[in-house]
């Protein structure tokens, strides 16, 4: 039970701050899609020119082959600095990267890891249906096998990036025989093919982030399937707990930067009595303090969460408890700050303008939602960890 | 005592109902979320046609003549469909104009063709009988030839030509035009002492209708899609965590809806503890509305989220009618003062 | 839609309050079962003797023969007279009586419902096993037919004032065929039979209300069955309509007082920081309006109730809602004043007795789970009134 | 950084865990309720012969020669078995005997034959080096010979018969003995400034460490019941209504866990942010004992209310611990004013 770091963790991390600070991307950030593939690839690229892409990814690939604490490390620093979320990069880094490595073939890693670290490519999502959310194993997006290629036809739905992005991981249907979640293959598609239409989906914020995804007849080679056919069920699992392992890490930095703006907002601005600073409420004062309170020991689970990881060595079902509290506190920082906004909360500021509570209120119903619902986080909780009757 | 709406109580807004699941669809929010004003002008003659700006003006000076009970019944029905456009400020001008005897105006109001938008002071800012002074937050007031003040002495009439310089903000809510009107010193062309008729309670128990209208309409959006979309092979709505939020929000919108009614008639019969149950009215609903537009997003998963679905329409509604004539703390802190209730 | 009681109803509310006034006990309730059983029965004999039992029952059985609204005026003025909750008459006048009176034969009508609002009998229920709680339909007390007698083996648990009771409102497994809702019979059960067996369960806050009930080959003639043998589920249903019913008026009344009270005492006491009145603290303040504007709405949603049963002429499932809203609140309320009172709510004081808000803290625990959970609430609201699948 | 216990800690609370299993089950609790002291001197002895007074006392002074890690595993366990006896002030007092220099009341406490209850001072209360004045709350301290008192300048000892007259005082739990003393004047027998070492902090991160026990065995509870309970011809766990309770008391004691984990070392390697981490582990534990305790009872439904059911022990504990070393409004005060954590 320690908090130490070595000689070399904290030589490490005042590196990282160093190089960070010196060369972190100084202009603004593009709010529309294709901007943002260039400043979030231009910025990979940079990391990854420095030596510092995929800190914990193997060096065979590019990576720096360190620890999940270096990664550790290196997420904070990241989120200190105030660095802008990985968006374009998140896919390829946290989802297609991970499995790859674990799931993939040599020639399939040779081809597709080194781009993802070295921001050249941009990768997209493809698991989500209309009709198959929450229960993902019902996807019905079919693909043919004619020769040596799927022929692939159907619709997916919430993909970020998808109209600037290079590759997809994506799910489909190869036989309809046997339970629902045998005879789906988890497949690489190259976004540029024929028969690929794709119409982004507006949002509650008002912002377009999302996108739905239609296949006509896209045909894809047999030698993009990861695993095998009709086996990918285990792999779109495996790239799940990837998703739910350190991937929160950043944005619980964040979060903890979030609660500390909103208490500086608090005493600057006056409370709802229209007399005393926001801060003077007790009220608000004590959610305030529950917020720091709270996300210090979301830091100190993810934490655990590292060194449970660090001992076992895959990420376990434990990431269902840091994302459920993480997304459900997210939403109530969110609130918090509307409710001390009071009636200027009303002016609609996007999320991606510093101030722009607003925005970050709406985007934050998608929390609960995506990356599975809360609903969905505590089903594996309690059929997994804590081994309830289903 | 029977604290439900008779069957005539339920005669007068069936048409209004019907005219609004007709004319002033929800869709029409996002169609027109680009222009000037969120209501179109044929569906605000509309609204007059039907009688709805009069609905409680006495039948001598044209309207129907019936009460804030009858009203509340209508602002549920709008409050259902996030309807948009300064109902509420509109219907409480027609009420000022009627009790400082102004019968043009009340006509030019029941007729549709004066439109009156709503403004609240900003901390600082001061009205009384002669003029406004300060700052101005104003709802759905740009297209709008008067706004409403609502201020602790009394209300207030001013023409909005009169505010000088108006800005423009961007809305949370597309359903709702909101600007800001800066260092104003303007003149009020009429005035009505809080002591003579307690408007502003009237305009609590009407923003708390719209907000009762909104709970329900959330909690029958979510349990008309726990019944019909599919998961695992099965209705969503099997799943208690889809059926108990269904109930949850079933609760919440009873409770807003029997709180409501308890403070139209408190207001109407001038109970004693009139104000305390329009403050408590508007509390109770708020919360219901806060709580049901939350959990319907949820509900509605994915779906939920999108611009398309209605779910965000109520969420950025709720949060427009918590900040109206006060927010949550303002009343709580006259609740808790306030004598116990009769 | 009106708050309007006529001439008749006020000065109906009048001569309550007078009476009320004139003649409620004035000795000290006891705290041990036989002697609440000798005093709730000593002043319902006083309410009959004064005319003023059984508000709603028929003048043929003792009752008075008025409207659900002069019912409402009785439970208000009784709740603000600060009276003491039926208790030991709750099954007989809440449960057994209506149960009775829509579903018994005539000759047991006549023998059992005028004692009831006589106060010359205590009934108790016998509903739920140890293995059938929110299940109640898989009860398993056993009752053989044996000539013109039931025979009944088994167990009951949950039976408030079973040691005292005269008589009981018994469910038993009479048949084992078909679905486990057929089968089961309604009988009355002579409380002072050989073969029961009582023992008090003493519960969370240290009393002893509740008993199990063992039945070692209790016979009971078969005339005592209510409905017929094999047809109890739906007799048992309606008796549960009617405690979801006006039953919570008297106690919607009592939570209003007893949220003036913290309201009180929140002004004399001084709050956590030590130095201003509890009710100086923003956040007790806040929670202390809510528990006010929650109470109001209540009522507001009980005159709801009690005009739309004046309308249908029966309780509807509703009730559930006005249930599962009341217990939690009670909850809450409770668990508000040991906020208020801080490290003085440590010391036991009996529910009993004034100002003994750390026994109802842990009285209020059983709020949400006797009478059918809150779970079993919302399944019924969602179920029924909502009409989702099951 | 591995913020998890180690093999070699996991061993040292072992051999305690069994212990408290076998000669402290919570039954006991029940059977002694009538008793003057709550835990009898047999299991008190065996926790001496154990090491338990002295797992964080230095080894040549006696002790096992461990940290606060330890200690809060320790503490953890007795939490878990919500074990009675003044085990939080007995081992501060052993800390503050250490830090004074007094070796023989060290081996005393080290041996069992101290005992040393808790003393909370009231408001308008004082205590220095020299004397306590004014009205105090005793816990578990009548039948001890001292009284520890945690005041803002510092840790003070009293002898339990300097207090004057005691009043025992019904107590919510029936494992804690209550009582109050007024009117103290009485001489300070030992004194530890409160710069010189944080022991209050240490309470905190050992009373921490007392509710996430709880909060960790009502989750255990709860999951064993709903895993065995039929109702329905099925176990009562494959209702999502228990399910995600009990998920959402796996997430609550996780995270007090690791909270308290976090403190632990931060206050052993004097982390500038130790206070802050502190007071954070205290009320995270305390919501989430809170909010598990309560789930439990409910799980368990009419069984959860019965005193012969463990869950009331859980409920009523938390209370107390709640109330010890200052609340939650009294640390969220200190935690919003504190620089923020590092």
């Amino acid at each position: 039970m320690d908090l130490d770091f070595s000689a070399d963790q904290r030589d490490f991390r005042d590196q990282v701050r160093t190089w960070l600070h010196e060369n972190k991307p100084r202009d603004e950030r593009p709010r529309a899609a294709a901007g943002i593939r260039e400043y979030d690839l231009a910025w990979q690229r940079t990391q990854f020119e420095g030596g510092w892409a995929g800190i914990s990814w193997p060096t065979e690939y590019g990576g720096r082959g360190l620890s999940l604490i270096d990664q550790l490390i290196w997420f904070e620093e990241y989120g200190r600095a105030g660095l802008p979320s990985v968006d374009a990069n998140f896919v390829g880094l946290n989802h297609a990267g991970p499995t790859l490595m674990t799931r993939a073939r040599d020639e399939q890693k040779a081809q597709h890891l080194r781009p993802i670290l070295a921001g050249e490519v941009v990768w997209c999502q493809g698991f989500s249906e209309p009709g198959a959310g929450s229960d993902l194993a019902s996807l019905s997006a079919r693909a043919e096998i004619d020769g040596d290629e799927l022929v692939v036809s159907g619709q997916k739905i919430w993909t970020s990036f998808a109209h600037v992005a290079d590759w997809q991981e994506l799910l489909v249907r190869t036989s309809r025989t046997g339970s629902k979640h045998q005879g789906i293959t988890w497949v690489i598609c190259d976004m540029h093919s024929p028969g690929i239409d794709v119409r982004p989906i507006r949002t509650m914020d008002g912002e377009a982030e999302f996108c739905e995804v239609f296949y006509d007849e896209v045909r894809i080679p047999l030698s993009s399937v990861v695993g095998d056919v009709d086996q990918g069920w285990s792999v779109a699992m495996s790239t799940l707990s990837f998703e739910r392992g350190t991937a929160f890490t950043a944005g619980q930095v964040r979060l903890a930067s979030t609660v500390e703006q909103l208490i500086e907002l608090a005493r600057e601005r006056t409370g709802p009595d229209g007399r005393r600073p926001a801060i003077a409420d007790d009220e608000l004062a004590r959610r305030l303090a529950t917020a720091r309170a709270e996300v210090a020991a979301l830091r100190a689970m993810t934490y655990v969460g590292i060194s449970r990881s660090a001992r076992t060595g895959t990420p376990g079902p434990e990431g269902s408890i840091v994302k459920l509290y993480y997304s459900e506190m997210v939403k109530q920082v969110a609130r918090l700050a509307m409710d001390i906004l009071g009636p200027d909360g009303l002016r609609y500021v996007s999320r991606w303008i510093p101030g722009g509570w607003s925005g970050n209120y709406l985007y934050s119903y998608s929390q609960t939602i995506g990356g599975g619902t809360s609903e969905v986080q505590r089903n594996i909780i309690g059929d997994r960890i804590l081994g309830l009757p289903r | 005592m029977d604290l439900l709406p008779s069957a005539d109580q339920q005669d007068v807004v069936r048409a209004a109902a019907d005219f609004l699941a007709q004319e002033m669809p929800r869709d029409r929010i996002r169609q027109r979320e680009a222009e000037a004003s969120s209501v179109d002008a044929a569906a605000w003659t509309g609204c007059a046609d039907l009688g709805l700006f009069g609905l409680s003006v006495p039948e001598e000076l044209g309207g129907a003549g019936f009460g804030v009970e009858e009203e509340a019944l209508l602002f549920r029905e709008l409050g259902r469909h996030v309807a948009p456009g300064p109902f509420l400020s509109t219907v409480l001008a027609a009420q000022l104009a009627v009790a400082i005897g102004d019968a043009d105006l009340v006509a030019s109001i029941v007729a549709g063709k004066t439109t009156v938008g709503l403004a609240a002071l900003r901390a600082g800012s001061t009205v009384d009988e002669d003029r406004v002074r300060g700052d101005l937050d104003l709802i759905d007031a740009v297209e709008a030839p008067l706004v409403l003040l609502l201020g602790p002495a009394g209300a207030a009439l001013v023409e909005t030509g009169q505010l000088g310089a108006v800005q423009t903000v961007p809305s949370i809510d597309p359903g709702v035009r909101l600007a800001t009107a800066t260092g104003v010193d303007a003149p009020v062309s009429a005035w009505l002492p809080a002591a003579t008729r307690p408007l502003y309670l009237r305009g609590l128990v009407l923003a708390a209708a719209l907000l009762v209208g909104i709970a329900e309409a959330c909690r029958d959006a979510s349990t008309e899609y726990a019944k019909t979309r599919e998961q695992f092979g099965r209705p969503i709505g099997v799943n208690q965590a889809v059926k108990h939020r269904c109930a949850d929000m079933a609760v919440q919108a009873e409770l807003g809806m029997a709180q409501l009614y308890f403070a139209a008639v408190s207001l109407a019969s001038g109970r004693p503890d009139a104000e305390l149950q329009a403050r408590t009215a508007k509390v109770v609903a708020a919360h219901a509305a806060t709580v049901n537009a939350a959990s319907n997003v949820q509900v509605h998963g994915g779906m939920g989220y999108t611009w398309e679905n209605d779910a965000h329409l109520f969420v950025k509604r709720v949060e427009v009618l918590e900040n109206l004539l006060g927010g949550r703390t303002e009343h709580l802190a006259e609740i808790v003062a306030l004598p116990a209730p009769q």
